[in-house]
């Protein structure tokens, strides 16, 4: 049998799949602090510094990708540790902005420091990011996620979500589980920031702005935060449509938008508008 | 096949899109050219098929790899934007087909490998010539100011920089902005302290129009002398900043009036097509296809690695003035760089 | 009997307006403890600064012999204190069974890393707590609805998952902030079984009420609060014949009643 | 039943929450004057009843004729614009607004100054409480506070008819006996008022009429001393 | 130079003031997030710059047309997008989502029609000439943008708190429920605010697209971060606030570009503006939220 068709359409879709996966891991990364009522809005920063650290390591340190990849996430956490304690107390809409904040911080220094390439960003990284890496972690964080869900944890952080007041009376210590989620929000963007790094060989300041934020605050959306395949169908469906509707040119864009807003206003709760049953019994 | 598949990335869609679609432009009327008079291997069509990349580094990628892949092109022409190209080329020259940008000056670009080509001449072709403009009209000390959330702005400012130092002039202060920056009040006031004999901007058209508007407004006259880099050389420079802009020199390999044949062809057949002038980057563009053309021709076949070789050794006379390749893939010769000033919206050769 | 909580000179004041005045307060292990005032006393002020969601200006506050005041709430939950709201705050897209198991918080053992690996003991912990969540719905008379949203319930019937979810962890001090409003005289009756059950099962309650019978009927002691001051203290008999409690609070009519009443409750209920 | 003439009459209305339904087709009549009380259980669909009737829910069927109009469907602004003001569960103040602003919200459809400056003294005599506390957030009001305030709010608008839910929640005994006060102040006065209460032999002493609500349906309806006296209501909600 | 640096401060910022104040109350009023603001600013400076082309090449009547212009897009948006969701009571990140569709269509759409190059109203509309005060310069746009900015404050103040309709456009923002059954029409109220605001986005579209001679389909785009930092330190629905939290950060920026460093103008004005939530969570003036436990 002939399959050589098959390794020309891994190929010309390669960079489309590694998006859709690594785009997957961000919804997550988003969908984990939304899970704990927090508009947090630094993924594309802690993406922005899992991908410059990890293509320092491998440039100017030379280290291999399987000691990067997971050191990627270090940085990241220390950034979420160090602005979460300050931050966490804002709620709603202050909270996004300071943490936007954050990104745009962050964007100045790449820009103005040119250890880390200014303006160009850092280039010639190698291609590293194996497709079965990004799905292999996309996977776990998803049942993790699930498991996390469907427990006593994941009952204290929907009631976090619906009144922090009632459920610190509960004994659920918000300040914990929201420092909590944003680590693990930090730690998903980081290691997402190293695999595009490493599949795309050039990272530069603009990529982790406001504009990818939100993005990336859209898959997480329009899939819908009540379980946590939703962000990743939403990361899918809005990673694949300009590539699915490249015909239209100009329209191209336009068509984007009405097609999420046509989603929404049908589905307010998200695409995946589900809810977990936590009842073992 | 009868028709040669040519594949070309662009911003067509976002801010940046007027440099896309002016390079598309460029091409298109190029292409019709060429397959209007014949076409090339005596007698095939060149299919070009032109993919949007929105600015976004991801979408260059794969608009690459459908063309490759799919449309299975022997050449491409792009992207648009630095960020864009060192994004695509590593993976274009592993996969051995030809990409030449018409509108990427940093450096290093084409240093990636052997299939990534340019015709944009670096910045450090034009930029001394109106440097010793200014010096010759009694400029001692410059400012310079720049985008430095930019590529094409911070490798401009790079030679900027470069060239005054050899040449002599004194920087006495360097001030940046950002390129979607509507306010450049505050650089422009520490400068205006300074009072330099010369303002050096980097920047694409906008802001630097922007600069200058404001510039006028805090009462900026005419002793002091205002440099363009590459992208100030645009027609909607005067558009946009008027009066403001009057004064401006930006040295340029192409020009609008340049009194040559094939330039003078050019514009007609532009303004027939499509009704404005082209700028410089549709006239990079337009020369670029024809001289891609011409590769596939002494090619003798629809074989990227053939085309390569070729394009190595094509020369070609077009509205630039003489384009070839030097060994290292970028344009060979500075030849017929102008030094333009402004009067009243328009450019015309400085005096 | 030693005092489980204690209160010395807990005062809170708002720009201009001191909810909480100075108030000395003792609940006893093992009693039901009755806080009554007028609106606008305090008494929810009190609740709060006892919980932990408000800060006190001054004073201290003791749990069990412990100073607690510079305790967040969640450390004071887990010290074995609950609490209900006066204007309900259910978690209303949870069910009401998540919602009481949301309260078994404090009980719940099994950490991030249990969890993930579903160990056995996990297992069996999910399995406890549901079933205590269940006998607590049954103790509300709310089986039935436990896998409905909490949201869709009628206002008595969310007081009634706010109680469950108090109870359910079996704290030392329960607080109970109106517990019987919106609820019609059978059952405030059955509520007050309940609250005694609960005290007899080793849990200490603490609770507001404006339903005077309810009160005077069910509890051991009485505090008065009064444009934030304590008025008085004492047994239902003592407050209820003391004239500064009919005069700020009961009135003529209501204290004329419950004194019929309880005069002749042991000839009331015979009949009854 | 008293002759007056009824200025709401009730059809058939069956109310849901998507697909569970709450009220499952009652009928009742207020007279013009009249007190008429609706107790039942919690759950008993009380509530849902008076949304249903002022326009805060649309009824899946029934007819609502309120002062001759079929008001069933219509948008509360419209049904209060007919003037029924419904104090509802919860009491719903607006907590961002002063105490002030919230009474002023109350008079929104009168536009005569000097009339609802009347209206505006005429309440805070009633709750002498609500002018001490008139520029302070009704958010950081007392459980009780807030109640007045909402009774206040509503009568602001100079209601023909009055829906009441569970008015004296929350509040301290001698202000219950206020409120029944003033309950029977405004029958007096003139205003027609459906009363939905826990206290439930406070609320049948100052009624006419009482209807008795069960799983959505109406159990027992009938004059409120005959009501009050049925031996079965006695010990469902009258307690022992 | 300093003087010139604060007044320079001063008048960027009046921008800023200027962009958030119809932002401000449609998402202090309305409670979303509504990312298509940014497009009623840019509809405003577009219909400014038709009407002055192709009608009458006049301020005073183009700053109305631009107003009316965006008022009335932005009341159709709101009906068309946001009124479903508001009466369906679905969650604020939906409507939130909703926006974000409609910004990229609407955006992409005015590029497709008008291009994305950059246009200016006709020269001369206002005087091009800057006043000169003891070597302090003023141009006659900044001068219009300043005082737009100020009088609109004031007139947006006595509407909301001076006004009857005021007090219900704030009752509707708290609880629209509540809201219906006083009487007002909730429905009206919010097409009334989403008039407002939408018409404000367009008076400060043109005067702003005036003052920096940059009329294109993405202006407003641009605008939105710097909208909302502005919001957010001066507090949601805040309009005193906006106008503070406009001026402070104008100042701060120019500055920062004027003695530090142009580079870094960005970057201290997020640090600063953390800091300011740091001290006061909900902006320079909020009280923290009024509801009680
Ligand atoms: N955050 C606050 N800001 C200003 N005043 C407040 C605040 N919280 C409470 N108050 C005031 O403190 C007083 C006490 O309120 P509290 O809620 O404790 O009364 P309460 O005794 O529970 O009354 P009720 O029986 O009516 O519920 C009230 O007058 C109230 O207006
Ligand atoms: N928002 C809602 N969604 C779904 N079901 C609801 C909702 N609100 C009420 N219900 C259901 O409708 C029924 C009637 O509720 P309603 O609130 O009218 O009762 P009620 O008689 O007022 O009770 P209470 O005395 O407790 O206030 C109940 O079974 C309740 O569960
Ligand atoms: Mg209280
Ligand atoms: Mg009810």
């Amino acid at each position: 049998m002939d399959l050589s068709w098959l390794d020309d359409f891994l190929w010309t879709y390669q960079n489309v799949i590694h998006s859709v996966g690594i785009n997957g891991l961000l919804a997550l990364s988003m969908y984990v602090v939304l899970a704990v009522g927090q508009l947090s809005l630094g993924q594309a920063a802690f993406m922005g510094l899992g991908a410059y650290s990890a293509a320092l390591m491998t440039l100017k340190l030379g280290w291999p990708f399987w000691m990067v990849l997971p050191l990627s996430c270090v940085v990241p956490i220390l950034f979420a540790l160090a602005i979460g304690l300050p931050t966490l107390r804002l709620s709603g809409v202050y909270l996004a902005i300071a943490t936007v904040g954050l990104g745009e911080v962050l964007k100045a220094l790449y820009v103005n420091i040119d250890y880390v390439g200014g303006a160009l960003g850092l280039t010639g990284i190698p291609e590293a990011t194996e497709t079965w890496m990004i799905y292999g972690l996309l996977a776990l964080a998803v049942l993790a996620f699930w498991l996390v869900a469907r427990s006593g944890i994941g009952r204290a952080m929907e009631a976090i979500r619906e009144d922090e007041t009632a459920a610190r009376v509960m004994g659920v210590s918000c300040f914990r589980y929201q420092l909590g989620a944003l680590v693990v929000s930090a730690m998903l963007a980081g290691i997402a920031g190293a695999l595009e790094a490493h599949s795309t060989s050039l990272i530069s300041p603009g990529e982790f702005g406001f504009e990818p934020e939100v993005s990336i605050l859209s898959f997480a959306l329009l899939g819908g935060i009540g379980t946590p395949i939703g962000p990743v169908v939403g990361a899918f469906i809005l990673t694949l449509l300009p590539e699915l509707l490249r015909g239209m040119a100009d329209l191209r864009l336009v068509f984007n938008g009405v097609i999420i807003v046509v989603a929404v206003l049908f589905m307010p709760e998200g695409l995946v508008a589900l809810r977990l049953r936590r009842r073992s019994a | 096949a009868d028709t040669i598949p040519v594949g070309s990335i662009e911003v067509l869609t976002g801010p940046v899109s007027p440099y896309g679609i002016a390079i598309r432009d460029g091409e298109t009327l190029a292409l019709e050219e060429i397959n209007a008079a014949g076409g090339v291997l005596g007698g095939k069509k060149i299919a070009l098929t032109v993919e949007d990349s929105a600015a976004n580094k991801d979408q260059a990628i794969n608009a690459a790899r459908k063309l490759i892949g799919r449309d299975k092109v022997v050449a491409i022409i792009g992207p648009t934007l630095s960020a864009e190209y060192f994004a695509l080329a590593p993976m274009t020259n592993q996969r051995k087909v030809p990409v030449i940008g018409t509108s990427i000056t940093s450096i290093g670009a084409t240093d990636i490998g052997p299939f990534c080509f340019r015709t944009s001449l670096p910045e450090a072709d034009v930029i001394p010539a109106a440097l010793r403009k200014a010096m010759a009209r009694g400029a001692k000390t410059i400012a310079l100011l720049y985008a430095n959330d930019d590529l094409f702005s911070k490798s401009s400012y790079d030679q900027m920089k470069v060239a005054a130092e050899t040449a002599g002039l004194k920087i006495i202060d360097i001030e940046t902005f950002a390129t979607k920056d509507t306010d450049f009040s505050a650089q422009l006031t520490k400068v205006k302290g300074l009072k330099p004999d010369a303002i050096g901007i980097a920047a694409l058209v906008e802001p630097t129009a922007g600069v200058l508007l404001q510039a006028r407004q805090l009462g900026f006259g005419a002793e002091t002398q205002f440099l363009g880099g590459n992208g100030a050389n645009s027609p909607r420079l005067g558009e946009i900043a008027g009066a403001a802009a009057d004064g401006i020199m930006v040295g340029s390999p192409w020009f609008i009036a340049k009194d040559t044949p094939q330039n003078k062809a050019f514009i007609a057949a532009f303004n027939r097509k499509y009704g404005k002038n082209p700028d410089q980057f549709a006239a990079q563009a337009y020369d670029t296809m024809h001289l891609l053309a011409r590769a596939i021709d002494k090619a003798g076949a629809a074989d990227p690695l053939k085309i390569r070789d070729a394009l190595m050794q094509v020369k070609q006379d077009g509205v630039m003035g003489p384009l070839s390749f030097n060994a290292k893939r970028d344009p060979a010769s500075a030849e017929g760089v102008l030094v333009l000033e402004m009067h009243a919206g328009k450019f015309s050769i400085a005096p | 009997m030693s005092a489980l909580l204690q209160t010395r000179n807990l005062t809170r004041r708002y720009s201009g307006l001191v909810a909480v005045d100075s108030v000395d307060m003792e609940v006893h292990e093992g009693e039901i403890h009755a806080l009554i005032g007028p609106n606008g006393a305090g008494k929810t002020t009190l609740f709060n600064l006892i919980s932990g969601l408000t800060a006190p200006s001054e004073g201290s506050i003791t749990l069990a012999g412990r100073e607690v005041a510079a305790l967040p709430a969640e450390r004071r939950a887990a010290l074995g204190l609950a609490r209900t709201f006066q204007n309900i705050r259910v978690f209303s897209a949870m069910t009401v069974l998540e919602n009481v198991l949301t309260g078994l918080q404090p009980r719940r053992r099994c950490g991030l890393a249990a969890t993930l690996l579903r160990t056995p003991m996990f297992r069996r912990e999910e399995r406890t707590l549901v079933a205590r969540a269940l006998v607590a719905l049954e103790t509300v008379g709310l089986a039935a609805r436990a896998d409905e949203p909490a949201g869709g319930l009628s206002y008595g019937d969310q007081r009634r998952v706010e109680i469950a979810r108090a109870i359910a962890p079996e704290p030392a001090l329960l607080l109970l902030d109106e517990p019987a409003a919106g609820m019609n005289p059978a059952e405030t009756e059955a509520l007050g079984r309940l609250v005694r059950r609960i005290r007899d099962g080793g849990t200490t309650v603490l609770l507001v009420e404006h339903d005077m019978g309810f009160v005077m009927d069910i509890s051991d002691a009485v505090t008065v609060l009064s444009f934030g001051k304590c008025i008085c203290q004492g047994t239902p008999v003592e407050v209820r014949s003391s004239p500064e409690v009919m005069e700020a609070y009961l009135g003529q009519k209501v204290a004329a009643r419950l004194a019929q009443r309880f005069a002749g409750a042991q000839a009331g209920r015979a009949s009854a | 039943m008293s002759s007056t003439e009824s200025l709401l009459s009730v059809a058939g209305l069956e109310v849901a929450y998507g697909r569970t339904a709450a009220v499952q087709g009652i009928d009742l009549v207020v007279g013009e004057g009249q007190v008429v009380s609706l107790i039942g259980a919690n759950g008993a669909g009380k509530t849902t009843t008076l949304r249903a009737l002022s326009g805060m829910m649309r009824p899946r069927a029934g007819r609502i004729v309120f002062a001759g109009a079929d008001i069933a469907g219509l948008p509360a602004h419209r049904v209060a614009a007919l003037g029924m003001r419904h104090v509802p569960e919860g009491r719903q103040i607006f907590a961002e607004l002063t105490v002030d602003e919230n009474l002023a919200m109350g008079a929104w459809l009168e536009s005569d100054g000097a009339e609802i400056a009347r209206r505006r003294e005429q309440v805070l005599e009633r709750f002498p409480r609500l002018r001490e506390r008139l520029t302070q957030a009704a958010g950081t009001l007392s459980g009780g506070e807030q109640q007045m305030l909402a009774l206040g709010r509503a009568l602001m608008g100079a209601p023909r008819l009055l829906l009441l839910d569970e008015p004296s929640m929350g509040l301290a005994p001698l202000f219950v006996e206020e409120i029944f006060g003033i309950i029977e102040g405004l029958k007096r006065e003139g205003v027609t008022i459906l009363l939905v209460e826990q206290n439930a032999s406070a609320a049948l002493e100052v009624a006419d009429t009482a209807y008795v609500l069960e799983g959505g349906r109406i159990a027992l309806s009938g004059p409120a001393l005959k009501v009050a006296h049925d031996p079965a209501v006695m010990a469902a909600y009258l307690g022992g | 130079m300093l003087a010139q640096q604060l007044v320079n401060g001063v008048l960027l910022g009046a921008t800023y003031a200027l962009f958030a104040l119809g932002f401000t109350l449609m998402f202090g009023v309305l409670k979303v997030i509504n990312l298509t603001y940014g497009f009623y600013f840019t509809a405003g400076a577009f219909a400014a710059l038709f009407f002055t082309r192709y009608v009458v090449a006049s301020v005073w009547l183009a700053l109305p047309v631009a107003a009316i212009a965006a008022g009335i897009i932005a009341m159709a948006c709101d009906g068309l997008l946001l009124t479903r969701l508001r009466r369906r009571g679905a969650p604020e990140l939906s409507s939130l989502m909703v926006t974000v569709g409609a910004v990229l269509a609407l955006n992409s759409a005015a590029a497709a029609l008008f291009s994305p190059d950059i246009r200016r109203l006709p020269v001369g509309l206002v005087s091009v000439e800057s006043f000169n005060f003891w070597g302090v310069r003023v141009t006659t746009a900044q001068f219009l943008v300043l005082g737009a900015s100020i009088v609109l404050v004031g007139a947006l103040i006595w509407l909301l708190r001076g006004t009857r309709v005021g007090v219900a456009i704030r009752a509707v923002a708290e609880n629209p429920e509540a809201a219906g059954l006083m009487g007002i029409n909730t429905g009206r109220t919010a097409a009334l605010v989403s008039f407002v605001s939408g018409a404000l986005a367009g008076a400060g579209g043109m005067l702003i697209g005036l003052n920096f001679n940059a009329i294109h389909p993405y202006m407003g785009e641009e605008m939105m971060l710097r909208g909302f930092v502005v919001v957010i330190v001066g507090g949601l629905g805040d309009i005193r606030g906006a106008l503070i939290a406009g001026l402070m950060l104008g100042v701060v920026e120019v500055l920062t570009a004027g003695y530090i460093d142009s580079g870094m103008k960005e970057a201290v004005s997020f640090a600063i503006l953390v800091l300011v939530l740091w001290t006061r969570p909900s902006g320079l003036f909020g009280a923290p939220k009024l509801r009680r436990a």
